[in-house]
């Protein structure tokens, strides 16, 4: 067993210093910002040093998972999925649910109502590894029977017509200057305020859109022993009082809630079977 | 003065050179008129070299002037002492380099005109490395790169020629035929040429005047006239 | 026997060895672990473990892209390799004048600092989302690696024999032709065989200008934790690399010796 | 005058560049752009103006980051200038034998296939997210390229000095030290010196690995268009990268004349 | 053959190098005592330092065998016509690298030994480069580099010598300073030296046997006695 805490002769849990890695989300500059507070909030709760460090890429922290340097994670559905040392802890709740959608976009004054208006047209996803800029909107179009056999989405946009940006913006910026008619994002690219001016999402419409995405995660090192990992459990659940909510809707998604990791990741494990190869 | 008056194609007057805190010689003055040949000796680290550089104008003096019949550099040759070649490039080029500075840098870009190729060779051939023409210099002996910087200069046709033991890797008969070709160059064209020498013979033989650089006299130099 | 004053021992090469020496000091911070006993072995295997074996059924996946990249790469490379050329002898000290050396390094420099990313955002805001823009960015890129490396390779070699040739009335781009570049020539050609190695290597950029290539592959075999994937790419940049490394060390030995 | 024959001209520099041509030609369909009628000064006028100004209020912020970068960059810099010189030497034709000139440059290959993104996670797989991790990986990164580098240099030289020590029996290290180093000292510098300008540059795997620097600073103000802020990182690298060059350009200069 | 019947320092046997195509000479055969002193004279390109090449190993030849007295390199010294020293190192260093052979790599990874510094330092002395010591080879006079090179391969004391031209860039006075050295050391210590010589004279003044390489006599070569 990889795991480092529960070897005999080591140094004993509590007495080592916390790792939490995040994963950069939404906002990774307010993420950094907060980095400082957040390890002083949680080694205050939980009596022990913390240190907080941000992972570009969620390999990081499942390597970290595997070799017991990180536990605590907070990472997407996709990459707990590929998380072997891994367990679901607390997941974010957005506007009372733990799944959120995807949106197709495209100008509001465009003639699109759903997907299929989009045949033959050109099109952008966020990027070939984003879920709710990808795997999920894909999948949706599986689900009408609108891919061939291939899953290839040129077999439904046409050939050139797909467009695989860096991220939400890159994808949206298309649509906004005319390359591409509409751009599949996550919902709040359109819904809040932190990518796009509001200028600029007043000339955006959503003609359909998909899901459920499963929220973030606050994964936990599967060879951390219960009685801590209740400890944790119960600091990062104390994130939800009144005083403490500023601090974690900085960080997070919102709220964290209590959530079957089997259930939670369901929707995302489905639709990664439809990903070409 | 009045620059008409200037028939000498080198001038030197009170000229002092210091290298590495030290002082090779002191008002050292002398005039070369066009057309003679002076042979610089003295033992090594005299400062043989040095006074070529200052003339040539790659070290500066401490003291004193020195004043040259022409300033434009496609009029002075220069053999240096380690030779100064493209070890990569064939002996045909190097030899053609004499003559850059003459062409503008398009004309020399992709190849020389073959009339110019053709009049390097001749050279070369007169120097006994004609069959070379291809070589890389780094693939020839010693004495053929000697004669490889000699044939570069004697292509270039300056009107003064400093040349630093042009002929201390050939032998004997060698040494005499380029020195010669070089003394008939003085006194048919009108070239001059400052060169060292080491070998007492070869100074009797070609040199007009000879310039003896020595720590033992005073100023640390002596002039002595051949002929 | 003549000993050294204590000035002279203390050359700039020194000086800058101390410098460096002071400098790993102050950054040993950088050297703090994670404080946990681990087993560095069994770590390390059950990494390299994920690689194996290759999965090779994504080969034509892999040999398409690799297509792209190569060929895209191979224009930049091409076009910085010319490019870089003037800019290198108009930034070497020992060539061109002070002034030109300063504004040439700058805007080497400026080219260096900036992201690839920035440059296949530039080149597609130019000319759109397409293989042109992955030339047009990466040959920037290349121009500020290659005009560095060019012109401090003239820098490092003796300018001894172009010198002879200024001397003898040649210009600056003669003597640098005939005296130089005869000397850099291996040099260069190294050069230009990594950037074209690198180019196609870590062709990130055009994956972000929305044209394929590896670099997209390898991000996504990363997301999604197809590790075994992931190695069949490597496997097949490797090959690449190889028979560059090696072609190169037989150019340079057939320049040096016979050419 | 005497005439090359056929096989005489065609070197195999020349044979390279014909190769090069012709990789050229395959590789045109690179060039394709968008085919429409695009305003390109426009276009670039437009990206190039989100940069300016740079928002000089995450000063602070960057400095922090470059701070810990720097550190993480002259640490690994430092290990993997050393560790490749023998790596090297090793590698370099005209120094060691064969066979062990084919193993080095195979593990030289092997380093650099790798990306910068694998270094990082064998990094933190044996040694957790930390500073460390980050020196690990981009230690093994660097000695990828310096030992290319170095070799590439020590292959591009005359080895004649170097022979000439050898046949009055000095071994391989020595004639290397003594024939061969002090003719390459000034490359072997611009080479470290542009390492740690990469490695300060494009120190990506320091923020794969969590520990903050400047790569996550990039990532994050890409990632949400505050393309002001990018531009502030962008003004501090390029102040740290033009010091290095001229720091660079002194040194070699320096080297060349007086040491 | 049997071992200890060997009482030559060298023996040559039918010798042909050929280079670039060229025969330069066949059939050499001759042998050459401990403590004597060969000189090898010839034109410029007549294959004087192609010889010297492959007695020293570094040149293969066409036909023919040689053999040395010794197999160690540390036992046969080399003075080569282009000098081969480290230009950036100082006269002191590139004087020490002579015994590099001699030493475990560890022991001349810093510096040298205090002892061998005085040794180098006086032997440099005597060939009056002593005040050079510290300075880098490529801020020395060009007769000065030689007499590095000669203090190298006198620092090594090599049972053979090979000298290709060693004393071209020198005045008379110290070209026969140089030869009288190494013949001393023939004389006395039972040393060999093979040296091309330009200079008829050095020839007759100091060598044993001359070895005249001609294209135009049979085979090339001749051999000749003089004391
Ligand atoms: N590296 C080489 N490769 C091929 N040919 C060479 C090489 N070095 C010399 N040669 C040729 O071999 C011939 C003999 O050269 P070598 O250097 O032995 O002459 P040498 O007698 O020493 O002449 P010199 O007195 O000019 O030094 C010359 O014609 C030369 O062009
Ligand atoms: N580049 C240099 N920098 C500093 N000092 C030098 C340099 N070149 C030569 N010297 C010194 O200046 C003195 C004169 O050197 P110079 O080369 O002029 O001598 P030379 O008379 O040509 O000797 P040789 O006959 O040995 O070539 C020597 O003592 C030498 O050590
Ligand atoms: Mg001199
Ligand atoms: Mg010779």
């Amino acid at each position: 067993e990889p795991g480092a805490a529960e070897n005999a002769g080591r140094p004993s849990a509590a007495s080592q210093k916390l790792v939490v890695a995040l994963k950069p989300d939404k906002n990774p500059d307010q993420m950094m910002e907060e980095r400082q507070s957040l390890s002083k909030y949680l080694s205050e709760k939980l009596g022990r040093e913390v240190e907080v460090v941000i992972p570009v890429s969620a390999a990081v922290i499942n390597e970290g998972f595997s070799n017991g340097t990180v536990d605590i994670g907070y990472l997407s559905a996709n990459d707990l999925i590929n998380s072997k040392d891994a367990e679901l802890l607390l997941v974010g709740e957005i506007n009372g649910q733990t799944t959120y959608k995807s949106y197709w976009l495209a100008l509001k004054d465009s003639p699109y109502d759903s997907v299929e208006d989009l045949k033959g047209k050109p099109i952008a996803f966020a990027s070939k590894t984003s879920t709710s800029g990808f795997v999920i909107p894909l999948w949706d179009l599986k689900r009408r029977n609108l891919l061939g056999d291939g899953n290839d989405p040129e077999a439904f946009f046409g050939k050139g017509n797909v467009f695989y940006g860096t991220g939400y913006l890159s994808a949206v910026e298309r649509v906004l200057n005319g390359q591409a008619e509409a751009a599949a994002v996550s919902y709040y690219v359109l819904d809040e305020d932190k990518h796009l001016s509001e200028e600029q999402r007043g000339r955006l419409k959503k003609i359909q859109e998909q899901g459920d995405v499963p929220t973030h995660i606050i994964a936990i090192r599967s060879s951390i022993p219960a009685a801590e990992r209740a400890a944790l459990k119960q600091a990062l659940l104390e994130l939800n009082d009144g005083a403490n909510t500023g601090l974690r809707d900085r960080v997070v998604t919102s709220k964290l809630v209590e959530a079957e990791q089997e259930a939670h990741l369901r929707p995302l494990k489905d639709a990664l079977s439809v990903l070409p190869k | 003065m009045i620059e008409a008056a200037i028939k000498n194609a080198v001038e030197v007057d009170g000229l002092e050179i210091v290298r590495g805190g030290r002082s090779m010689f002191t008002e050292m003055s002398w005039e070369l008129p066009d057309g003679k040949f002076l042979a610089v000796t003295g033992p090594s680290g005299i400062g043989k070299s040095s006074l070529l550089a200052c003339l040539g104008g790659r070290l500066r003096q401490h003291h004193g002037t020195f004043r040259l019949s022409t300033a434009d550099p496609r009029q002075v040759g220069v053999i240096f002492q380690n030779l100064r070649l493209s070890r990569n490039l064939s002996v045909l080029i190097n030899v053609l380099c004499g003559q850059l500075g003459s062409q503008p840098w398009w004309r020399t870009l992709f190849s020389f005109p073959a009339a110019e190729r053709q009049r390097a060779f001749e050279i070369m051939c007169e120097l006994g490395i004609g069959e070379l023409a291809n070589k890389p210099v780094r693939k020839i002996s010693g004495g053929e790169q000697q004669r490889t910087a000699i044939a570069r200069v004697l292509y270039q046709s300056p009107s003064i020629i400093f040349a630093d033991e042009p002929t201390s890797n050939l032998d004997a008969g060698l040494s005499a035929k380029m020195l010669g070709i070089l003394r008939n160059q003085c006194d048919t064209e009108g070239k001059t040429a400052v060169c060292v020498l080491h070998d007492a013979e070869l100074v009797e033989e070609f040199a007009d005047v000879e310039l003896r650089l020595d720590s033992r006299v005073e100023h640390g130099w002596s002039l002595r006239k051949i002929r | 026997m003549p000993r050294l004053s204590w000035r002279e021992r203390f050359t700039a090469f020194r000086a800058t060895l101390l410098l460096f020496a002071i400098a790993v000091i102050i950054s040993l911070p950088a050297m703090t672990g994670s404080g946990r006993d681990l087993n560095y072995w069994e770590n390390f295997m059950r990494f390299a473990g994920k690689f194996f074996p290759p999965d090779l059924s994504v080969t034509p996946t892999v040999l398409v892209a690799l297509g792209e990249t190569i060929q895209i790469a191979v224009m930049a490379t091409f076009f910085a390799a010319i490019i870089a050329l003037p800019l290198a002898v108009a930034g070497s000290q020992n060539i061109a004048p002070r002034w030109m050396n300063l504004v040439t390094r700058m805007i080497l420099n400026v080219i260096r600092t900036l992201p690839s990313l920035i440059w296949a955002l530039l080149a597609v805001a130019v000319v759109g989302p397409n293989p042109l823009a992955g030339v047009i960015g990466l040959t920037f890129y290349s121009i500020g690696y290659l005009g560095k490396f060019y012109s401090d390779a003239f820098e490092s070699i003796d300018a001894e024999v172009s010198d002879g040739l200024r001397a003898s009335g040649a210009n600056a781009v003669q003597s640098f032709q005939y005296g130089m570049l005869p000397q850099v020539k291996p040099l260069i050609l190294s050069h230009v065989l990594w950037m074209l190695e690198y180019n196609i290597r870590s062709a990130a950029i055009i994956g972000y200008v929305g044209a394929g290539g590896i670099g997209l592959l390898l991000h996504t075999y990363q997301e999604f934790g197809h590790w075994d994937r992931f190695s069949t790419v490597l496997l097949f940049i490797l090959i690449l690399v190889t028979t560059l490394d090696l072609f190169g060390e037989w150019l340079r030995g057939k320049i040096l010796r016979d050419d």
